[in-house]
């Protein structure tokens, strides 16, 4: 086992690490009595703190009303704390400007969001959508559905066997009238951290915009959208500790004064005549009709929840793990890692030679282990790769080296049923 | 909790590791495919026939361990039944894997079928155990279109 | 003061009705002891059960996973309790298959999601898209970003001064052309109940289809979506007592299954290949992404919730309610109700002679009671009435005698101030 | 909880109920019209300039009790200042109603405006009292769009 790390083992700059196990305190799943699990499906969905349940269930019973109309207290006490929601997840990922900050359903409705309005409005017969070959099925068909409506043509930028993008191919599939970008922060199945920065001035070098789904980077790196350079930036709020049902997309407020609404309807318009109606200003502009408040008060906590471990030490703790965690998979025979980049997440895809990994799946199951098997969503890297699925454990900070020594001893049984 | 051998049965194993009747059939009178897009599992399958006869049956493809010893195990099950005897136990093999244990229903000539009761217990994985027989379906409907578990 | 109701005031057929203040009982907000308030804002957004809010904590503390993917049992527990919740409000509303019944994130979700799937596709140049005056901005505007793309034409039935909709102009729109009828069940402003059976019934002689926006409806009324005979039907969670960031959209099978998909993701694609994607079966097929798993399930609880009450007795409850209030408020010297339907629901829109709805609004809710000023979101609305707003109390269940009293004796305060 | 009379004082309800400088002003130099789409407040202000000195200012409009009175004030407050003035009254004004009360900062020269101190307390109705100023300053930029609040 890896000591559960302390101050010492820290960079200097960064503050004194907190214990794992008074984070799990704040985790009532992770100590449920009926059934304690190791949870490593975290890149599905992360588990939620308490103070993230609290909060909405404080707006529940004591704030409840509808927003942004009210004259009454209550309603003006539920619009100040889901504005201040908005402006806590703002300054988390580093936006400028807390209204460039807009509330989705989630990283899969961000996305469409732009696809049907910067997309429909921008994207020309002939143009270029680039995508790459390791996106999530959120980061794709979106811009399918796009590409049939205005004659927009995909391109994908290849991958390496160890799972890292072909920068040589982009940059030339970039000289190709590319208009837009859409690339994953890091990768759900590899754990690939791809050169966000670097692929943004790239791109911007070739007049094309760039979206970057952030699904799962949020919640395990500091992310900062200035930094990333990027033109939109895409993420959903149940990976990140917070509630299902609300995410966010951040564009500079140019772009999104710029764009055409999304949806129509109530909150979003400052007048409506049935001769024609005109626009609120943004962040309102996109979030027509009542929104998810209490998911968006809940992100807000899960936010404060984050910022207080601190995302450093989100990061350096979940690399720990990582660390350990490789080097006891590799004591298991026949297992094959799937994805080996230089810069990489906590995910871990592996295969197990002649098991499939939903037999995996179901045997560490009943061993108490909860990891994910199958395409998780990514159809067009399983096939790069010939496997029909993979067994995926997907770590965070709340994770120890005994939920990782349970998936090990989990696998080691796997085998013996195969024996 | 149930026990894991309810699931993964010797015989389950067995099949698994040397499924029978594995190989394509180039002369095939009837042939489909079957996809699972939850797991990913697909297979091939291939029937001979005489009048309404099943008289060869064999399948190719990838599959986890339920759907490849359930194809396995199906192939050898069809052989030399009728199209009508083959649906029937089908109609058991179904009620097997979905039914609480203790209705009165005769499951009578599921034999060695019955090694699959233990799917009962994991609902996510009926879908592995009926794909082949999905893909049967399909083949003896001549339908040209895949049979899907979802 | 009416009496409580009993069994005794009630149509032999119907149960024996609950106790106003047991049900007040399982509304933590309602005895919040820091501001005890008279809400009368429901139309806006209702208060939420303890059900309700104990349903989502649960699923947070013991059951949170992601659905429809994983092989171990928490994912297929949450999976199981999300599809229990599909399966308990299709049958709330009446729908035949509970596989017709569609998640959204509201109301204005729902009606915007018809529109840019079969809108789109069904929709010509020159067509009819029928809306009424009394719509509200999301039953409005979605149609006008629609016409916008399509080239389709609105055409506004005319209501009476009472608020009633004019069925004979509706009979003589229906003959131009005629593609889709878009009208709400119940007003938010008016109380209006729409005779939708009927124009079911006229739409479909005239081959033209029907959208029912029931948000104001399903909370309030038993609604059985085949006896409406309607051809898509739209509600939102958080008007029945359910959670923020939910609602549904009904339509059958065949229509459903010939839409082309609205946004594009994990969970609503059978293949993804980049040459291209093949769609789930519905419902999922138009439920990308990670759904508001949470949401879905506070909304079964609310559903179960409202069964328990048994609609028929909130329906009941409600008119007498209204017949209260509005006794009540002819007693205000100046006061002049907005709406007068022969049937109608318990939403009470009003002015005052010479103050402002805004003041009203204000001054009521230092006498803590929460009513809602403004447009309502039905700006055409206003302008038929030429007025810019008006006061609105907005019934619920929950509410008692008293709070109408407390209302009316706020609108005498109101008036001693601007005397 | 803050009074009441506190945000309805007796001058506010005195220029509701009898708003100052009410009418349209057919020959005026200077023309705007402000909007408050949260309420549906309306109203058209009227100038008339002599250099840049505010020789006269009406309005007509319908709106709630804090944006009328708050119009009718505002027309005899800036009649006979200079625009520099009467920005810099605006400035004053707006952090009477958003700044808590115990700072240290000179208003000065608001007198009678200072009955909209109230306003502090109920942060929604901000945009009411503020209205027509905004559209002051809408129509001494000689800007043809309407001024919003929102
Ligand atoms: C009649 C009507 N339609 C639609 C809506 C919008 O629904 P949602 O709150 O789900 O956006 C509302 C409520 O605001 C409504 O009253
Ligand atoms: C990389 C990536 N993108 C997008 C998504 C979809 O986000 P959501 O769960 O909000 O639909 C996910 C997660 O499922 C993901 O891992």
């Amino acid at each position: 086992m890896i000591e559960a790390p302390t101050a010492a083992g820290t960079q200097s700059a960064a503050p004194p690490v907190w214990n794992a196990a008074d984070v799990r305190r704040d985790f009532p799943i992770l100590h449920h009595v009926d059934r304690p699990v190791a949870y490593l499906d975290n890149a599905a969905t992360s588990q939620k703190p308490d103070a993230v349940i609290a909060a909405t269930t404080r707006y529940y019973k004591s704030a409840n009303a509808n927003i942004h109309r009210g004259v009454y207290r209550l309603s003006v006490e539920a619009t100040d704390a889901f504005e201040a929601a908005r402006t806590k997840v703002a300054a988390f990922i580093g936006a400028p400007d807390r209204d460039e900050l807009i509330f989705t359903g989630g990283c899969t409705e961000s996305i469409n969001l732009v696809a049907m309005t910067w997309g429909l409005e921008n994207l020309r017969k002939g143009e270029r959508i680039i995508l790459t070959q390791m996106e999530h099925h959120s980061n794709i068909v979106p811009w399918q559905l796009l590409a049939q409506r205005t004659g927009a043509v995909i391109e994908v930028v290849p991958i390496s066997a160890a799972g890292e993008l072909d920068i040589g191919a982009y940059q030339q599939l970039l000289t190709q009238k590319a208009a837009l970008v859409a690339v994953t922060h890091i990768s759900n199945v590899l754990g690939t951290i791809n050169p966000i920065a670097v692929m943004s001035k790239m791109a911007h070098e070739h007049g094309a915009k760039i979206l970057v789904d952030g699904a799962q980077s949020v919640p395990h790196m500091p992310v900062d959208v200035k930094q990333l350079g990027c033109d939109f930036f895409a993420f959903a709020g149940h990976k990140m500790c917070g509630p299902t049902g609300i995410g966010g997309l951040w564009a500079p407020r140019g772009i999104l004064e710029a764009m055409p609404p999304y949806q129509g309807g109530g909150d979003m318009i400052s007048t409506v005549e049935f001769a024609g109606s005109t626009w609120n200003k943004i962040p309102h502009k996109f979030e027509a009709g009542t929104p998810n408040i209490a998911g968006a008060i809940g992100l807000g906590a899960a936010v404060d929840y984050l910022s207080h471990l601190d995302m450093r030490q989100v990061a350096h703790i979940e690399a720990q793990l990582l660390a350990y965690a490789e080097k006891q998979l590799q004591t298991i025979p026949g297992l094959r890692f799937v994805g080996a980049a230089a810069d990489k997440a906590s995910v871990i895809s592996f295969t197990l030679d002649g098991i499939h990994p939903h037999d995996i799946g179901t045997i560490l199951d009943q061993e108490h282990v909860a990891i994910r098997t199958g395409h998780h969503c990514c159809q067009p890297l399983m096939d790069f790769y010939h496997i029909p699925a993979t067994a995926r454990a997907s770590l965070a900070f709340y994770n120890t080296p005994a939920d990782i020594d349970a998936l090990v001893n989990g696998l080691r049984r796997v085998i013996e049923v195969f024996a | 909790m149930s026990d894991l051998r309810d699931l993964y049965q010797q015989t389950i194993i067995d099949h698994t590791r040397r499924p029978r009747n594995f190989r394509p059939m180039p002369d095939a009178d009837h042939h489909a495919r079957g996809h699972n897009p939850l797991c990913g599992d697909r297979l091939e399958l291939y029937l001979k026939l005489s009048g309404d006869r099943i008289t060869e049956a064999t399948f190719t493809g990838a599959g986890c361990a339920i759907s490849t010893a359930s194809a396995s195990m199906m192939t050898e099950a069809v052989k030399g039944r009728t199209i009508a005897e083959a649906q029937l136990l089908f109609e058991k093999f179904r009620i097997l894997l979905t039914t609480p244990i203790h209705e009165n229903v005769s499951l009578d000539g599921l034999d060695k079928l019955e090694v699959f009761g233990g799917v009962r217990e994991y609902p996510v994985r009926v879908k592995c155990a009926t794909l082949a027989w999905h893909t049967l379906e399909a083949a003896l409907k001549r339908d040209d279109h895949e049979a899907k578990t979802e």
